[in-house]
């Protein structure tokens, strides 16, 4: 199992096989196929972000095919819009966009989550919403003849009745705390 | 696959029927025996045309017969000298595997492989594989005895 | 099969919780054209499939399978108007349908969240899919109460086509039935550069990072800048979102001045079909306070 | 793609020379002798053959069991000839080398002494025992016994089986008359073999005398072409055909029959083609042969230098104005004829129906043929347009605007490589065409940007790497990656295009204003019925599956039945006419020879047994066993490759293979499993 | 000419169809349980039932008072359906290990017709093979996918091995049953050749000769281990044992199951059976019962799995019961006339006396003389898994329709 991060063997001039684990993405998303990619750059092309940004979905690709770990580090991965451009252009069927998700998944086991996205999974826990209502909005939707709640969760939580809620928190989306020590991982 | 260690069913089979084809089949035991590959002398190979020609029939009366396992070397998928022989042969073993399993007998004791006459490795590689088979399916349901 | 001409509406967490008069919308026009809309108790967040599936996609799954279970429980079939929540329900339930194992899994799960348990007896639909296929352009016809003159960018979003092989909707390279629709409510479409590119809001990239977010935003109102639309047409809130906010920041920061009124297929059509102005909310939006509707009436069978 | 044989007609089996008698079981008593060789250590050195040959002794029906050091030596094989000669030996087993080294030889010996070769039994001993098992001695002779056991057994109930020389008729046909068609014609037709060339289109010829230039030589096609289309023509042993397909075809190996269908020309032969009569024609539609880039008239010639020259008058576009015919000086044209069905007897058929350009409209994100997008064209279509007799003499011009274009963009693997369009083979040609046609049109117009997007540069071979940097060096510029979509802007309707150069890790966004295509090359439009009519299988990519991938790619799975270039794969021009060559020999070979000898090892049908279910006919592939007359299966023996294959589809086993029959096949299991009872009835 | 019909085990359809013998000029004695029977010199001795290594001293008793011995209905000859116990470890023995000699009528139910010529010792001329009788015609195209009886084609002409139904009528001889007439796939009782499930298997195999290629590389570089991969065509023929050596298992050179399971013959018989196999077995082996117990077993899964059914079936399934009832009594009163009375009757509802037509939701064939088809049509249906259960049987099954657990209430 490699180290993921470590400065003193990032700053060898070549890699070596000990750099990779060939194995660790073995199950990456059954219906994928991400070793047969031939690296041919239309998932890139077709990537709305990766022009503005550093996400580069071919190279990703590479690096899951190589077992470079230091992917799940990365915070590219973090910058797909899930347009599903190149999912629907790939000549070999790789379906990069749930490949890209499933990577997420992993990282997240690792903890490598953004604040924010903490904060998102934080709101669905207390409200069940990721955008939970505000008093503007109440004042609006009666101002638009609504009822002042949705009868979502929401309005069951402000009448007291938050067992959904209380379960949905308890059993879902837990998301670790980031690890230092990675060994532990798998 | 679950392998096990050969010695401890060493005894418990002394014949193996390996029907092989007329081409690829042939041919790469004949590699193997020219580069002197060692193999199980339990197994015994029986040359037909192709093993398209191998049906259930010739499968029973082998075990019926006494064989401890039989199996069908043909060549690779999609270079059967006969264009589809060797699928047709996989999919009777198939079913036959099937019906094996349904009268609570392994179905490791039936097997369809594949070989290249250049490559006597891959003959050799079969036989290998047929005994280790044969020892799993022997440690965990018993030799394949006909009670009938 | 569910019950015909009724649908479980699902609401989500934008439309109710920011744009409001995109679910009033919806409802009128759903109770024009002869509808039932039921509403969803105890529904929750879909979850939205960039953000949680990236997160945890099993959970994701049990999540959004207590919410089709709360539709099939009232044997409806789902209405969502937002692309997010038509993703994420319509590909679960596809995925959970087809595979058993997955489906004893979720439901092994779902025990933990209550009294569910999926058994696929429901269709998750989007609203433009009902208009466009169901209704059609020649069924909406006789409905019409007044046809509005306008020029619309047609922003389709990426959900909602993609991925083709699931949603199983419409072409994702030139897809129409938006096109189709509008055309009879007298709204023309003015096609324009990378039309069917992201808005840069999904896959929890705006939470992310609200730069990159605003870049690909960017581009995308240059190339609608240039074709010079009266409004921008939309169909899903988290673009409304992503087109009402992106603007407004854009002018603050960006020195541009855009105001393009964004609406709402949901909003278009209520109008349409007789909503007043002022239900369409127009005046709580970010963008095109000022846009008079009105003015681009071309046949009001009430007026007349 | 598989297909079953109802209605074919065994005709050879009455052709056939020899006699039924010597088939079958001999009637005399089997006196096997048993022979053991030492092979020197080979086999001695492992085995005890002394032991093997004495427990063989003991076997019923054995009269002679022996060991020899040589068996395959001179005094090896004499040990057999005087067994038989004096001990009456009339079956023999040599425990020895596998049936490919010796077994030919002591079967060669019996037959000299007047044995059938097929009574013969070889049992391989060195490369199946001794030399396998050195480790354990005990066990390899105990093995030895069995095999050699299993050997007797099985000699005890050989079959004769009879060769036969089946007669061949000494003609062959052709089918298609592109390069490859027009090759095998010009080989077969040099041996001496009357030829009879089918073409479905006006014209012989076909796709190369479309190109412009040929790679790597960058040569004239219509030059390298001619000296071969004219000679075809006017070869006195070639029969031409236009306007023709195939009806019907019966028969197998050696002798077939087929009927032809010849559409009028509806001008007669003393045409003159002076052109009058197209000049004059008021219809106009876009010419097929031109890929679209030009037009022709309802009565037309493909292309100047077409033959047949004949001129074609094309029914369906035709508004019968009659121009035509009051116009033409000679009176050529004749409105009259009417389509004429031939029969040819010939021996060989060669399949040379060639491919067909892949049509990208389906790759929505190319939006090659949609609305607006008329910039972007095939390599065929550009080849149109470079080409010396095209209709922009040779410039190339936007088809939108008829603008020389400044940037060309071409995009490679287009229905290569991808699956979502069904196309997973790499046709292999593309990169090297693309590589041409950019160097051409980078050497027209030294200023325009040439720009080829691939995922991977294929040029193997001899002159192709040299070929690929020539272009280079020209600077037509190499992006490595494959472009996402063509985008249109609707205000300025510029092209561009969208790609990666994956080797830098930057996204490009190309204008263009000419993007070409490098379409795959696909199986041609009535594959299918022809492969029917034939009766040959298709691989799963829709071409014509050949015999053997490595061994014989030239036949295909029908005895007589031959393939030639890319009817069955991708091909170059190259490769095309080195394929055809292998295909003509081989078509003339049974021709020259005048005979077939075939090995009548084919399977027996117990009519009391069968059923008439029809499963043999399935099963079989080389399509040898049909249905006659009265509904009762029927074994072609010469079309029967003997594999066998229907024995086990046989519901009732009332199909027999010769010297494979269960009992036979059980006889020889018995020993080897070890013996025991059969537990069934 | 004294005749004495033995019964032994198993089910007494068979020996109640020697009632018939009656009808000829010959003195007939039905022995329903040979143990009692003293020995005494008779000139033709028919076993039925099928027969246990027990039964060994008995049967030679009989051979050694008799002057002809003939087995009569698969039972006896093959194992019969009974024989399918083997797979479960049981021991049913074909009457040729116990005596290599003797005349065969094989058949489920076997022709009394036969039994009498040969009773007579007239030549007894072989039956056609069925499928030259048959009104269907075989193409033997590769198949697509395999289909099982609950989904009923329309399809009148094709072959059923065509359309993608195991039929064994390739194997079998015209019989009175025919049940190919009524919608239901041959399941070969009348066999022409020894080990016909074998050869079927190897016909049958080459049928789905469509296999997708898929080659997998292994530490032996080229060898591809194919034969274990799971497919879904071969997974979509289920029960190979019962479908193919449906009443030759004991003869068809198949070893012995090794599934032991307690519980009776009966139920070992059914169990790994499929759920639409069902009623055609029970109405095979049912007996006396066969009718109410394939009826019970019709309405249990009826009941479970929410199949409808219209009155116009309910009414013909009612005349069916009451028909049994008088069967019944024909045998009590050992009258000739009358049993084959109500056979024909029988036999005009559901086909033949092994209910062919009947099955879920309805009878597959139209009855002759009745109203509109479409009032009792039997439709295709899915499987439900779980269990059902009524008065007589209770069973489960499992997705793919396999009984799993099956419970037979003694004296049904």
């Amino acid at each position: 199992m490699v180290k993921i991060s470590d400065t003193e063997e990032s700053s060898r001039k070549y890699k070596t096989d000990e750099d990779f684990d060939s194995q660790y993405f073995k199950n990456i998303e059954r219906k994928t196929n991400i070793w047969s990619c031939i690296q041919c750059g239309t998932c890139t092309a077709s990537c709305e972000s990766g022009r503005w940004t550093a996400l580069k979905t071919r190279s990703i690709i590479r690096r899951l095919v190589l077992g470079d770990l230091s992917v799940l580090e990365d915070p590219d991965i973090w910058l797909c819009t899930t347009c599903y451009q190149c999912y629907e252009r790939c000549p070999r069927d790789v379906r990069p966009t749930d490949v890209i998700m499933e990577l997420r998944n992993y990282a997240t086991k690792l903890g490598n989550i953004s604040p924010n996205h903490r904060a998102v999974v934080g709101y669905l826990k207390n409200f069940g919403h990721a955008v939970p209502i505000n008093d503007q909005i109440r004042k609006q939707r009666v101002e638009l003849g609504l009822e002042e709640l949705p009868p979502t969760l929401t309005k069951y939580k402000e009448e007291g009745d938050d067992k959904d809620l209380k379960k949905i928190e308890e059993h879902l989306f837990d998301i670790p705390e980031k690890k230092e020590d990675k060994e532990e991982e798998e | 696959m679950s392998s096990c260690d050969i010695n401890e069913c060493e005894g418990k089979y002394d014949n193996i029927v390996v029907f092989m084809c007329n081409e690829c089949g042939q041919g790469s035991a004949n590699t193997a025996g020219v580069g002197r590959m060692p193999y199980d002398p339990s197994v015994r190979i029986v040359r037909v045309q192709c093993t398209g020609q191998i049906g259930p029939i010739q499968i029973m009366d082998a075990l019926n017969n006494g064989a401890d396992a039989v199996s069908c070397v043909g060549c690779c998928i999609g270079a059967c000298h006969f264009f589809n022989g060797n699928l047709l042969s996989m999919r009777r073993i198939k079913l036959m595997k099937k019906m094996f399993k349904e009268l609570g007998y392994s179905d490791q004791f039936i097997n369809q492989y594949t070989s290249r006459a250049a490559e006597g490795e891959t003959a050799v590689g079969d036989f290998e594989d047929i005994v280790e088979r044969l020892c799993t399916a022997i440690t965990e349901g018993g030799t394949f005895e006909n009670e009938c | 099969m569910a019950r015909d001409m009724i649908f479980a509406f699902f609401l989500g967490c934008l439309m109710p919780n920011r744009y409001p008069q995109i679910e009033k919308a919806t409802k009128f026009v759903m109770e024009k054209l002869g509808y039932e809309i039921l509403e969803m108790e105890k529904a929750a967040c879909c979850p939205a499939p960039g953000v949680f599936r990236s997160f945890n996609k099993g959970d994701w799954m049990v999540h959004a399978a207590r919410n089709l279970c709360i539709a099939e429980k009232m044997d409806a079939d789902i209405l969502t108007v937002c692309n997010g929540c038509f993703g994420t329900l319509q590909e679960v339930n596809k995925h959970l349908k087809e595979d058993e194992n997955l489906r004893e899994q979720v439901n092994e799960k779902l025990k933990l969240l209550g009294d569910y348990e999926f058994k696929g007896t429901i269709e998750v639909r989007h609203m433009t899919e009902v208009l466009g296929w169901d209704i059609g352009s020649w069924g909406i016809e006789d409905h019409i109460v007044r046809k509005v003159d306008l020029r619309a960018s047609i922003h389709y979003g990426c959900h909602f086509l993609k991925p083709t092989t699931i949603r199983e909707l419409d072409s994702s390279e030139k897809p129409t039935i938006i096109e189709d629709f509008i055309e009879v409510l007298g709204v023309e479409a003015v096609p324009f550069n990378e039309q069917l590119t992201c808005c840069g809001a999904g896959g929890g990239v705006k939470a992310y990072d609200g730069n990159a977010s605003m870049k690909i935003f960017g581009e995308k109102m240059k190339n609608i800048d240039e074709v010079k639309p009266d409004i921008i047409l939309d169909i899903c809130p988290f673009c409304h979102l992503q087109f009402e906010t992106g603007q407004d920041y854009l002018n603050k920061n960006k020195g541009c001045n855009y105001d393009y009124p964004v609406i709402h297929i949901a909003q278009l059509t209520a109008y349409c079909l007789g909503m007043d102005a002022e239900s369409l909310g127009l005046q709580y939006q970010l963008m095109g306070k000022t846009f008079d509707f009105g003015a681009k009436v071309i046949k009001d069978k009430e007026a007349a | 793609m598989k297909m079953t044989v109802k209605d074919e007609k065994i005709k050879n089996s009455e052709l056939a020379e020899g006699s039924q008698e010597k088939m079958g079981f001999p009637e005399d008593e089997p006196r096997i002798g048993v022979y053991v060789c030492h092979c020197g250590h080979n086999i001695a050195g492992t085995v005890d053959v002394a032991e093997v040959a004495e427990s063989a002794s003991n076997l019923p029906n054995v009269v002679e069991a022996k060991h020899y050091m040589f068996m395959c030596s001179k005094p090896g094989v004499q040990l057999l000839k005087d067994d038989i000669k004096e001990k009456g030996v009339n079956r023999t087993v040599v425990a020895s080398c596998s049936k490919n080294q010796h077994g030919r030889t002591f079967a060669r010996t019996i037959e000299e002494m007047g044995l059938n070769k097929h009574l013969h039994q070889q049992v391989n001993v060195r490369e199946f025992c001794s030399w396998v098992h050195k480790k354990d001695k005990d066990k390899a002779t105990e093995k030895a016994k069995k095999l050699v056991e299993a050997g007797v057994n099985r000699a005890r109930k050989l079959e004769e089986v009879e060769t036969k020389k089946i007669p061949t008729t000494k003609a062959a046909l052709v089918i298609g008359a592109g390069i490859a068609g027009l090759r095998a014609t010009y080989d077969i037709a040099e041996l001496g073999i009357p030829v009879y060339l089918i073409e479905r289109n006006s014209t012989i010829g076909g796709h190369m005398t479309r190109l412009n230039k040929t790679f790597p030589t960058n040569e004239c096609p219509q030059c390298s072409i001619s000296p071969l289309t004219n000679g075809v023509a006017n070869h006195p042993l070639v029969e031409l055909y236009t306007n023709a397909q195939i009806k019907s075809v019966e028969g197998s190996m050696g002798n077939y029959e087929i009927e032809v269908e010849i559409k009028p020309r509806y001008v007669k032969d003393n045409c003159t083609s002076c052109g009058e009569c197209e000049v004059n024609c008021p219809v106009e539609v876009p010419s097929e042969w031109d890929k679209g880039m030009s037009t022709r008239g309802a009565i037309y010639k493909a292309y100047p230098q077409a033959i047949p020259a004949t001129y074609v008058r094309s029914k369906k576009d035709c508004i019968e104005c009659n121009t035509c015919i009051n116009i033409c000086p000679v009176q050529a044209v004749d409105f009259s004829q009417e389509p004429e069905t031939k029969t040819f007897k010939v021996g060989s058929i060669v399949v040379a129906a060639g491919y067909e350009e892949y049509d990208p409209t389906e790759i929505d994100a190319y939006h090659y043929g949609q609305e607006g997008y008329d910039d972007i064209i095939t390599q065929l279509q550009l080849e149109r347009m470079l080409g010396p007799t095209s209709m922009t003499g040779s410039e190339v011009m936007r088809p939108s605007d008829g603008k020389i274009p400044k940037k060309v963009v071409m995009i490679q693997c287009v229905g290569s490589r991808n699956e979502q369009v069904g196309n997973k083979y790499c046709t292999g040609v593309c990169c090297k065409f693309a590589t041409k046609n950019a160097g051409l049109v980078k050497d027209m117009y030294p200023d325009a940007d040439v720009t080829i997007c691939y995922i991977d540069m294929r040029t193997p071979g001899l002159n192709f790497e040299e070929y690929y940097k020539a272009a280079q060096e020209k600077g037509v510029r190499y992006i490595r990656g494959r472009p996402s979509e063509i985008l249109k802007d609707p205000i300025s309707g510029d092209l561009s295009v969208i790609v990666e150069d994956t080797l830098s890790q930057t996204p490009l966004k190309l204008k263009a204003d000419l993007v070409v295509l490098s379409a795959a090359m696909v199986p041609p439009e009535g594959i299918g019925p022809l492969g029917s009519k034939l009766k040959i299988l298709r691989s799963k990519e829709g071409f014509f599956k050949e015999f053997h991938i490595k061994m014989n790619p030239t036949a295909s799975s029908k005895g007589g039945i031959y393939l030639a270039g890319t009817i069955q794969g991708p091909k170059d021009i190259s490769e095309t006419v080195a394929h055809a060559g292998n295909a003509a020999a081989l078509a003339a070979q049974p021709l020259v020879k005048g005979y077939i000898e075939k090995e009548m090892l084919i399977p027996y049908i117990d009519y009391d047994l069968c059923m008439d279910c029809g499963m043999c006919i399935t099963a079989c592939n080389p399509a040898a066993i049909s249905m006659n007359e009265d509904g009762r299966p029927d074994v072609n023996e010469v079309a029967c490759k003997s594999c066998g294959i229907c024995m086990p589809a046989c519901p009732t086993g009332a199909i027999q293979l010769l010297n494979f029959r269960d009992d036979q096949l059980l006889d020889e299991i018995v020993p080897i499993a070890g013996g025991g009872v059969v537990c069934n009835e | 000419m004294n005749v004495k019909v033995f019964q032994f085990n198993g089910c007494n359809k068979c020996f109640h169809e020697t009632i018939l013998l009656k009808q000829n000029d010959m003195e007939v004695e039905l022995i329903s349980n040979p143990k009692d029977w003293k020995g005494e010199k008779i000139d033709v001795a028919v076993v039925s039932g099928y027969l246990l290594p027990e039964d060994k001293e008995i049967l030679l008793n009989i051979q050694s008072n008799a002057n002809k011995l003939i087995a009569y209905g698969d039972c006896t000859t093959t194992g019969g359906i009974f024989g399918l116990a083997n797979q479960k470890g049981a021991n049913i023995t074909p009457i040729s290990k116990i005596i290599p000699e003797s005349f065969k009528i094989n058949g489920c139910l076997a022709e009394i017709e036969e039994l009498t010529a040969t009773i007579k010792g007239g030549e007894v001329d072989k039956p056609p093979s069925l499928c030259k009788v048959c009104k269907r015609r075989s193409t033997c195209e590769y198949l697509d996918e395999v289909h099982r009886q609950i989904d009923i084609f329309e399809n009148e002409e094709a072959c059923f091995n065509d359309l993608g139904f195991l039929c064994n009528g390739y194997i079998a001889t015209e019989c009175k049953e025919r049940c190919v007439d009524y919608g239901t796939q041959c399941r070969g009782c009348k066999p022409i050749i020894d080990r016909s499930g074998v050869r079927m298997l190897g016909m049958f195999g080459t049928l789905m000769g469509n296999v997708e290629v898929a080659t997998e590389a292994s530490k032996y570089g080229a060898t591809d281990k194919l034969a274990d991969k799971d497919d879904d065509m071969t997974e979509s023929l289920p029960d190979i044992v019962g479908n193919f050596f449906r009443f030759s298992l004991p003869t068809s050179g198949l070893p012995k199951g090794r599934i032991h399971s307690k519980g009776s013959i009966l139920e070992n018989v059914f169990k790994g059976r499929l759920i639409e196999e069902f009623p055609l077995m029970t109405g095979l082996l049912g007996g006396d019962n066969s009718i109410s117990m394939t009826l019970s077993i019709i309405e249990a899964y009826e009941k479970g799995a929410e199949i409808e059914v219209n009155e116009q079936t309910k009414q013909y399934r009612q005349k069916l019961r009451s028909l049994e009832k008088e069967l019944k009594n024909a045998i009590d009163a050992q009258d000739a006339e009358k049993y084959k009375d109500v056979t024909e009757k029988i036999r005009k509802i559901a086909g033949n006396m092994n209910l062919s037509n009947v099955f879920y939701g309805g009878f597959k064939t139209p009855i002759d003389g009745a109203d509109n088809f479409d009032d009792y049509k039997a439709e295709p249906f899915e499987i439900k898994e779980g269990t059902y259960k009524n008065g007589i049987v209770e069973f489960s099954i499992d997705s793919k329709g396999v009984i799993k657990e099956i419970k037979i209430k003694e004296g049904a």
